[in-house]
């Protein structure tokens, strides 16, 4: 496993979560795309630290701060779809529509 | 410079450690006062901004006169440059409550959470104006963004602010993960997270070859794409106009000034403390690229405003526009530049801050966001109406009202640079926008109601607050002190 | 000091109407007056202590530091030329507060206060000698200017005021460019930087006129040229940036489209002067030296600006909107003037354009004497008044016959000093804009006799003769167009000196 | 003295004046504004006469700095010599006369005092017109006759016709003023001055300066000058002002449009003399003469009495333009006085004659005359519909009803035929001839024996109209009994002026002329060779003149032989001297005989009716009808006029279809509705349609970039993903 392999998985990683927001009719769907791009940003920092500087593990600190982000981030998410269900009746994001122009 | 130990630190830190007090001791408060009516809370906030407000100018002046320190093992720098911003957001925190005590639309419940939000919103704009670390960039970014979605949604049992809210933060998580993903990218390639290292670090891996330029442009894009999205700039910019127009207006202006400057603060760290180098913009010509973003930003800004009938929409798009003309000072790569921003940063803050009052005034008075429920102001109350036309005509630009002394020194620096085109680009659009904001002076001023309505009469209080916006936007252009002090807040960012 | 208080005394004026109690009309007008005639006798001792034997700029204000970071300075002074204009607008001040004394309905107020403020604007922009000042005040005037025509205009006012809005701050963004342009080569001599920048007009002038400065580059000069004239063109106006003209005129409150010709329209042609002429002698000359067709450009648009105004004027049957294209048509000779860049042709441009401010001025308020009784202007719908109101036709004919450049009367000198001056340079195109001389007469003359010849149209048996207050506002200019038009020297005496001036340093290149 | 002599004869009349106009503007009456600019005017020719020790014994500029600038100087004079003197009486007096005479004749005017105050303001200008020593000051007196011709043929302006026929004459004239101020332009741009006297006056310049090179654009620029009294003094093709211009009061058309203004271009084209090449010269010469035969031939079939006088002054005005084109100075200046002062007479007259019926005819046909004045302007403009009581058919046998009238009229008529030796008319024309006959000897050009000719021809049509016209008016029966009943011998105030002018109708009073010593005619130093040849013919029938106007006929040729020695050794050729002595004498003998038999013809076709005019004019139909038609010149505009009338209709609807005729109307036609609605309608849809356009564009392109905002985030960060691809693909292709 060299670093490339990480690095490959993540960038997979990355244009899955790319992919799952801009197509998920579903905004959990859409949830779970960003959570894919949080956490290969984090798998990255996590491989560099590993391979590029081994003595420092700051970049392991990032990951870790990076998923507790992802976590808090996840939970404001939650709460406002559940607005927008008590609002709208639908977590379709297309149909939450009303600002435009 | 030596970067201090964490204790020694904290007393630097003081600030931001009494936003976070106040931000607390306001939810108590707020559990302690029954009376919801009680405006104790928002005083408490106010207090708190006043203190945090001292405490960094004492720290300012006391030691070192501002002379840069790095705290907390080069996490965040405290200098003159983040001193000046943390000046700016705490008046727009300020005002901000202030505009909320007269706002009807807030609910009465959660004034505690909401005072509290703005607090701690304030330290996360503290943390980006002065993190020098990816890792605190990111974290300050974050708060940032997650205290603002709630805030933008903060409206109950309204559709709007909820769909505001949504489209903030699925967009906003897209974005700040794109950015992520482009920090880990260079941290990967600089191995260290430091700031000021990572230019010198890049600009040898570039001359050696082991860093491949196409990496490194993808790097900064990401970036870019985390910070455009704050300062709204195009193609980052499309939340702004729905998020503005759903959000209560309050928040809407502390977003169009506040969050839009603590995104230049660290706009301009990162770009001139990271890429500075000029082997690395060999190799990357990023001033260019944000030479046509800026362009664009304008342009896009100034046309879709031109259709707006909500007036909160309009003022989007024009804080999109505004967003571009400052990006032009951005990419000079001069201390002018950068002090232009500055300056007109300070002038923008009066300026769309003092609009968006009247906002909250007509919204409260005659229910409408929309040009038409201006008209005949002139006649129902003139001086908030004149009030108007000052902010209005100011961020148009026109003389003797400080916008126009913002855009002078803007384009001054941009043509000293020899950037004619931008200029010319920036000068049209400034034309082009005067169209807009006259459509509202028109429906202000000259379109008389048929029905001949009583005159509106406001709090003196109102008035005094207005004459706060208003007052500078006439006379900040006229003063030297915003110059110089301007001038000297850049001295600290590194010039190639 | 005695300028500065001539130019702030108006906005000193503006702040103590705005204290005054909005019920108390008759007041505000009284002080309004008060403080549009403390000016005027300003002006006046001016125009009596100038010392005409020297071209150089006299009642000094200044330089005093203003913005230091950019070294721009609180500096003003007049030579003759300005000296001139400050008198026009002074005098034009009180008569147009007189003439607004009835017919204001709403907001009388507010009208007074925008007013002193233009008033200050224009004035201030006349005396300005630092290039920022200049352009501030430049500037200033445009929004009162806009509220006026806006607020107290006619149907088409909001199109008409935001268009002259839009279209001015276009010309002057370009101006703004320039004047940046200008500002930042200040101090490079032969290619280094050396000293202070400056904004000081005085200043900029002696540089530009220096072996190897930044400033006397010719390519240099001819685009900061082009981008001040762009900006001065649109308020000239020259063709094709002259379509608000018409609109905001015919728009506009009789007192302000009196301004409008009498004053705004000088303030393009005293910028080409003061700032094109003077400062960027090499750019004046790729426009004007004859040669192919940039060399004849400026004195073509002089002549496209005589003909079509005229012909334009021709075909209008709104009685203000002809007055309108034919002060389009009498800048023509203004520019044309200029171009020839000789004696009688910048001495012929200035006196016309004093004279024609007096001039248009007087038109402007007959067409509003004539509107306030018979609530149109349709040229057609009249017939016959002569017999009606034969004082009014009198001096309408008066005001006709100098606008139509009949000698005796003042419009006839400025037209001719031109025209000589110009036919020095632009024989073939000075003969052409003589086509201007005739059709000016044939629509002055078809307009008489449409409005007050022939039969009296019945609708208007009982058309009420001008009044004394009316008469009060045009007697002064009429005297002053007999009076120039038989001693022309009165006004050639201020600014001899200053043309001769010109002209050297327009030859020193 | 003198200037301050000329001063006072300036101030009178425009003081006169601005006593009118300041109590206009408050609005008051000033009673007696009659009496006040008759005294004026008094004055001012007693002033005049004062002038005339003043004058020699030489010319003399006197001037101030009227304008001027850093190196050029307009300065404003006086110039007093011979000709200024004479021309001062002149003014003066006819116009003296003509105020007097307007006491009567317009008494019943609701604007009487006005008359009177235009009539000082025209005598002011007319008088700074005559002393003004440079070409500006010439031109501002010429505009302002200009303006007051205006006011005044425009006096009666509820007409329609007359306010066309002012509009119109305003116009013509400024037409020709442009060619004239281009002119001066010419001659500033090369001289620097339009000083024409004194050692740095254009004269002196332009003889010292000027090489043969300078021959062309000189003779440009004299041509273009004379453009102004092509327009002024009504010569072709501008001359269809002047029959328009009888719309004004009749004592304006005696004063103005026959004595003074309409004299001032050859006042002005003589002050010009010296510098005239050959070919303006010539050019001159031909406009001059054309004019006077075409407007003869006119004359004689008009009936309205004003227009016969019309055109016979338009036509008497090309003569003295002929004289002066061919060089006779004097010639042409004497003519000028002395018709100034006949031809009044004749207008008075007429008057007078118009006054008797117009008096009954206010009380018979008031209304109906109001009614067709109203009816239809174009035609009556057109001169096909004649106001009765100016309409000769409706006079005769007059000579009884007004005895002084008649004898007045008489002798002007006499005297512009050109009965010999008593009447002046006959001096000043047989000068003309002889000038004109003696050129074309010296120079024996083809050009000026046309020209002869031509003046030949014309002298005797007007002989025959001017007796055409007095058979019809005072000799026959009345053809119209019920107008004669009322006809009257007019009051005291207009028959005095008409025994006055009658009296100046001969040659006794104009003995300044024929003092040789008195006018002398400036050099002209741009003609060829036999330059001052040309003075020959002058200044010898000057030196006959005195003779014969004391004594008879048969010393004169005795006089004129010492004349001859006299100018022998001034310029001491023989062989232009006998030419010169024999043109004058072929002259003479030749305009008596063409004078006689036109007066001859008349009298069989008019009063003894031996021939009937309407044979004739059946037999020559064709040319008849070029004569009534006034050869088409009107007719060929309206052409011109009905199919841009129709085109009007049609396209520019919004024009009312006010009455237009004539060449200046015509082309104020095209302009005004071709041209300026063009110009008008490019002006809004392109012009300004442009600048809408930008805005529309603008605003649309402000509309798409909205509809991106569609309001699906999905699509915004679709948006974004573009936006970092493209960015990131640009700066690899850059």
């Amino acid at each position: 496993m060299t670093l490339q392999h990480y690095l490959v998985i993540s960038a997979i990683l990355f244009t899955l979560g790319i992919f799952a927001v801009l197509t998920r009719r579903n905004a959990i769907s859409i949830l779970m795309g960003i959570e894919l791009i949080l956490n290969s940003c984090n798998l990255n920092f996590a491989a560099f630290s590993r391979f590029m500087t081994p003595e420092d593990i700051s970049g392991q600190i990032i990951a870790i701060f990076g998923i507790v982000l992802a976590a808090a981030e996840a939970a404001v998410f939650l709460a406002i779809i559940l607005a927008i269900y008590r609002e709208f009746g639908s977590i379709r994001p297309d149909e939450v529509d009303t600002l435009k122009g | 410079m030596q970067p201090l130990s964490n204790i020694d630190s904290l007393l630097h830190f003081s600030p931001e450690i009494l936003l976070v007090i106040f931000a607390t001791a306001v939810i108590i408060l707020d559990l302690i006062v029954k009376n919801r009516e009680s405006v104790a809370v928002a005083h408490l906030a106010l207090v708190g901004c006043l203190c945090t407000l001292a405490a960094v100018l004492f720290i300012h002046f006391s030691f070192g006169k501002g002379e840069p320190v790095s705290l907390f093992l080069g996490m965040i720098q405290l200098d003159v440059f983040s001193t000046f911003f943390k000046v700016l957001l705490l008046l727009a925190t300020a005002a901000t409550i202030l505009f909320s005590l007269r706002s009807e639309e807030l609910d009465a419940k959660l004034k505690g959470e909401y005072y509290a939000l703005l607090l701690v919103i304030t330290l996360g704009m503290f943390l980006m104006a002065s993190a020098t670390n990816l890792l605190m960039i990111f974290i300050a970014l974050e708060t940032v963004s997650l205290t603002s979605y709630i805030l933008a949604g903060f409206l109950t049992h309204n559709p709007r602010s909820s769909e505001a809210a949504f489209k903030y933060i699925t967009y906003g998580a897209v974005a700040s993960g794109t950015m992520l993903f482009g920090l880990s990218l260079l941290f990967g390639m600089a191995g260290t997270g430091d700031l000021t290292q990572i230019g010198g670090r890049l600009a040898e891996l570039l001359a050696s070859g082991e860093v491949s330029s196409l990496t490194l442009l993808i790097a900064i894009t990401f970036v870019l794409a985390g910070i455009g999205y704050k300062i709204a700039s195009v193609p980052f910019h499309m939340w702004s106009p729905d998020v503005y127009e759903g959000a209560p207006i309050p928040i809407t202006a502390f977003l169009s000034v506040a969050s839009k400057s603590a995104g230049f603060a660290l706009f301009i760290r990162f770009f001139y403390t990271g890429f500075g180098s000029t082997g690395l913009m060999e190799a990357v010509d990023w001033p260019f690229m944000l030479a046509i973003v800026s362009a664009l930003t304008m342009t896009v800004g100034n046309l879709a405003a031109l259709p707006q009938q909500n007036v909160k929409r309009l003022l989007a798009y024009s804080s999109i526009a505004h967003g571009g003309y400052l990006l032009m000072g951005g990419v000079l790569l001069t201390s002018e530049g950068i002090g232009a921003i500055l300056f007109y940063l300070v002038v923008y803050l009066f300026m769309n801050l003092g609009a968006f009052y009247v906002v909250v005034l007509v919204a409260n008075e005659m229910g409408s966001e929309t040009i038409n429920g201006y008209r005949g102001l002139s006649s129902r109350a003139p001086l908030v109406a004149v009030a108007m036309m000052t902010f209005l005509f100011s961020l148009t630009g026109i003389p003797p009202f400080a916008g126009f002394f913002g855009k002078w020194i803007l384009f001054t620096a941009v043509l000293e640079q020899g950037y004619y085109w931008l200029a010319l680009v920036g000068l049209l659009n400034s034309v082009v926008s005067l169209y807009y904001y006259a459509r509202i002076v028109k429906a202000m001023f000259l379109e008389d109601t048929s029905e001949e309505t009583d005159r509106v009469s406001f709090s003196t209080g109102t008035f005094a607050l207005l004459s706060v916006f208003v007052i500078p936007t006439v006379f900040i252009g006229f003063l030297n002190i915003f110059y110089t002090f301007s001038n000297i807040s850049v001295s600290v960012i590194p010039m190639q | 000091m005695l300028l500065s208080l001539m130019i702030f005394i108006p906005l000193l004026g503006m702040i103590v109407v705005l204290l005054l109690p909005r019920e108390s009309e008759e007041l505000v007008k009284r002080v309004t007056l008060l403080f549009t005639l403390i000016p005027l006798a300003l002006a006046v001792y001016l125009f009596i202590t100038y010392d005409r034997s020297t071209a150089g700029t006299q009642f000094f204000h200044g330089p005093v530091p203003w913005i230091d970071a950019f070294n721009i300075q609180y500096h003003i002074g007049v030579d003759g030329l300005s000296v001139t204009l400050l008198l026009l607008t002074a005098l034009l001040g009180p008569i147009c507060v007189i003439a607004s004394w009835r017919n204001i309905e709403k907001g009388i107020k507010a009208y007074m206060a925008l007013f002193l403020l233009l008033e200050t604007g224009m004035l201030g922009f006349f005396a300005a000698l630092d290039l920022f000042l200049f352009y501030v005040f430049f500037e200033l005037t445009l929004l009162p200017m806009y509220f006026l025509i806006g607020i107290w205009g006619g149907p088409r006012r909001e199109y008409a005021a935001i268009k002259f809005f839009l279209y001015t701050l276009f010309g002057s963004v370009l101006m703004l460019v320039a004047m940046i342009a200008v500002y930042l080569n200040s101090n490079i001599v032969n290619g280094v930087a050396e000293g202070l920048r400056t904004f000081d007009i005085p200043t900029l002038i002696t540089l530009a006129a220096t072996q190897g400065h930044a400033l006397a580059d010719s390519d240099f000069q001819i685009w900061v040229f082009l981008g001040f004239f762009i900006g001065f063109a649109v308020k000239v106006p020259i063709f094709p940036f002259h379509t608000w003209l018409p609109d905001a005129h015919v728009e506009a409150p009789t007192a302000i489209s009196v301004i409008l010709a009498g004053i705004l329209l000088k303030m393009g042609t005293y910028g080409l002067v003061r700032v094109n002429m003077a400062m960027f002698p090499q750019g004046l000359d790729h426009f004007t030296n004859g040669i192919g067709f940039w060399g004849n450009s400026l004195a073509l648009l002089g002549f496209i600006n005589i003909v079509y105004g005229s012909f334009c004027a021709l075909a209008q049957t709104d009685f203000k909107k002809l007055v309108a294209y034919s002060s389009i048509g009498h800048m023509g000779f203004v520019i044309l003037g200029l171009a020839a860049r000789n004696d009688p042709g910048i001495t012929g441009a200035i006196l016309q354009m004093f004279n024609h401010g007096v001039i248009s001025a007087m038109l402007f308020l007959l067409v509003g004497v004539l509107y306030d009784r018979a609530h149109h202007r349709e040229i057609n719908g009249f017939g016959g008044l002569g017999t009606r109101m034969p004082i009014y036709t009198g001096i309408t004919t008066l005001a006709f016959m100098a606008s139509l450049g009949l000698p005796g009367l003042s419009g006839f000198v400025g037209e001719a000093l031109s025209l000589l001056g110009a036919y020095d340079k632009f024989k073939f195109l000075t003969i052409l804009s003589t086509i201007g001389i005739v059709v000016g007469a044939a629509y002055f003359l078809w307009t008489l006799q449409r409005v007050f010849l022939g039969t009296l149209n019945p609708k208007y048996e009982a058309l009420s003769e001008i009044n004394g207050r009316e008469i009060l506002t045009l007697v002064p200019l009429a005297i002053l167009t007999v009076l120039l038009g038989v001693w022309p020297n009165l006004a050639i005496d201020m600014f001899r000196e200053s043309v001769t001036n010109l002209i050297n340093v327009l030859h020193a290149i | 003295m003198v200037v301050p002599l000329i001063s006072f004869i300036l101030l009178c009349p425009l003081a006169a004046f601005a006593v009118f106009g300041i109590l206009g503007l408050a609005n008051k009456r000033f009673p007696r504004q009659d009496y006040l600019s008759t005294a004026a005017m008094l004055i001012a020719l007693a002033c005049s006469f004062l002038l005339l020790r003043e004058v020699v014994p030489s010319p003399e500029a006197h001037t101030v700095d009227w304008l001027s600038l850093g190196n050029v100087t307009f300065s404003m004079g006086f110039y007093l010599d011979s000709v200024t003197v004479i021309m001062l009486i002149v003014v003066t007096l006819v116009s003296s006369l003509v105020h007097i005479f307007s006491m009567g004749y317009m008494h019943d005017d609701p604007r009487y005092p006005r008359f009177f105050a235009y009539l000082s303001l025209f005598s002011f200008s007319m008088l700074f017109l005559v002393v003004s020593d440079n070409l500006l000051g010439i031109y501002i007196g010429w505009e302002l006759v200009g303006l007051c011709s205006y006011l005044l043929i425009g006096f009666w302006f509820e007409k329609d016709s007359a306010a066309n026929a002012c509009k119109k004459a305003f116009l013509t004239t400024r037409v020709g003023d442009v060619g004239m101020f281009i002119g001066m332009m010419m001659l500033f741009t090369k001289f620097q001055t339009l000083s024409l006297y004194g050692e740095d006056g254009i004269f002196t310049l332009a003889a010292s300066q000027l090489t043969t090179g300078d021959m062309v654009w000189l003779s440009i620029a004299g041509v273009l000058i004379f453009c102004g009294a092509i327009g002024k003094s009504a010569q072709m093709p501008l001359h269809t002002w002047l029959p328009d211009a009888m719309e004004g009061p009749t004592p304006v058309s005696a004063l103005i449009h026959a004595a003074t203004m309409v004299a001032a271009g050859v006042y002005l084209t003589a002050r010009m003399f010296p510098i005239l090449t050959e070919t303006s010269s010539l050019v001159i010469a031909y406009v001059g003469g054309i004019t006077a035969l075409v407007a003869a031939t006119i004359a004689i079939v008009r009936f309205d009495i004003k227009r016969v006088l019309a055109y016979s002054t338009i036509s008497q005005l090309g003569y003295m333009m002929l004289a002066i084109g061919a060089g006779s100075y004097v010639a042409g200046l004497f003519h000028l006085t002395t018709h100034a002062f006949f031809k009044a007479l004749l207008f008075l007259g007429s008057g007078s004659v118009i006054h008797a019926f117009h008096a009954m005819h206010a009380h018979a046909h008031d209304d109906e005359k109001h009614d067709h004045e109203h009816a239809d302007d174009e035609e009556y403009i057109l001169g096909s519909e004649i106001p009765p009581d100016q309409d000769m058919r409706n006079m005769g046998g007059l000579r009884h009803k007004m005895p002084i009238t008649f004898i007045t009229m008489l002798i002007a008529t006499l005297s512009i035929s050109g009965v010999p030796f008593i009447f002046s008319g006959f001096w000043s024309k047989d000068k003309i001839l002889a000038g004109v006959l003696g050129r074309a000897m010296e120079w024996n050009s083809i050009h000026h024996y046309i020209l002869f000719v031509i003046a030949l021809l014309a002298a005797g049509i007007t002989a025959f109209y001017m007796f055409r016209l007095i058979f019809m008016t005072f000799f026959g029966e009345p053809r119209n009994q019920e107008m004669h009943e009322m006809a009257h011998e007019s009051p005291l105030s207009m028959t005095v002026p008409l025994i006055v002018l009658a009296l100046l109708s001969f040659p006794a009073v104009n003995t300044l002329w024929f003092n040789k010593d008195y006018v002398k005619p400036p050099q002209q130093s741009h003609l060829h060779a036999p330059t001052h040849a040309q003075l020959a013919p002058d200044t010898k029938t000057g030196g006959t003149g005195v003779a014969l106007s004391l004594f008879g006929v048969s010393e004169a040729v005795a006089a004129e032989e010492d004349a001859g020695q006299g100018t022998q050794d001034v310029h001491g050729d023989d062989g232009h001297h006998g030419s010169a002595h024999t043109a004058h004498t072929i002259a003479m003998v030749l305009s008596i005989i063409v004078a006689g038999l036109g007066i001859f013809l008349s009298w069989l076709f008019y009063h003894r009716r031996a021939l009937s005019a309407e044979s004739v004019a059946t037999t020559f139909r064709p040319v008849y009808n070029l004569f009534w038609h006034k050869y088409y010149f009107d007719e060929f505009y309206d052409g011109v006029l009905v199919a841009l009338t129709v085109w009007k209709a049609r396209l520019f609807a919004r024009f009312d279809g006010s009455v237009v005729d004539g060449i200046v109307n015509g082309v104020g036609l095209v302009t005004r509705d071709i041209l300026a609605a063009f110009v008008g309608f490019f002006d809004n849809r392109v012009v300004d349609g442009l600048v809408n356009r930008v805005a529309k564009i603008t605003w649309a392109i402000g509309g798409r970039i909205r509809r991106i905002q569609t309001g699906a985030i999905q699509t915004y960060l679709f948006v974004v993903l573009v936006g970092i691809v493209l960015l990131i693909l640009i700066f690899r292709v850059l």
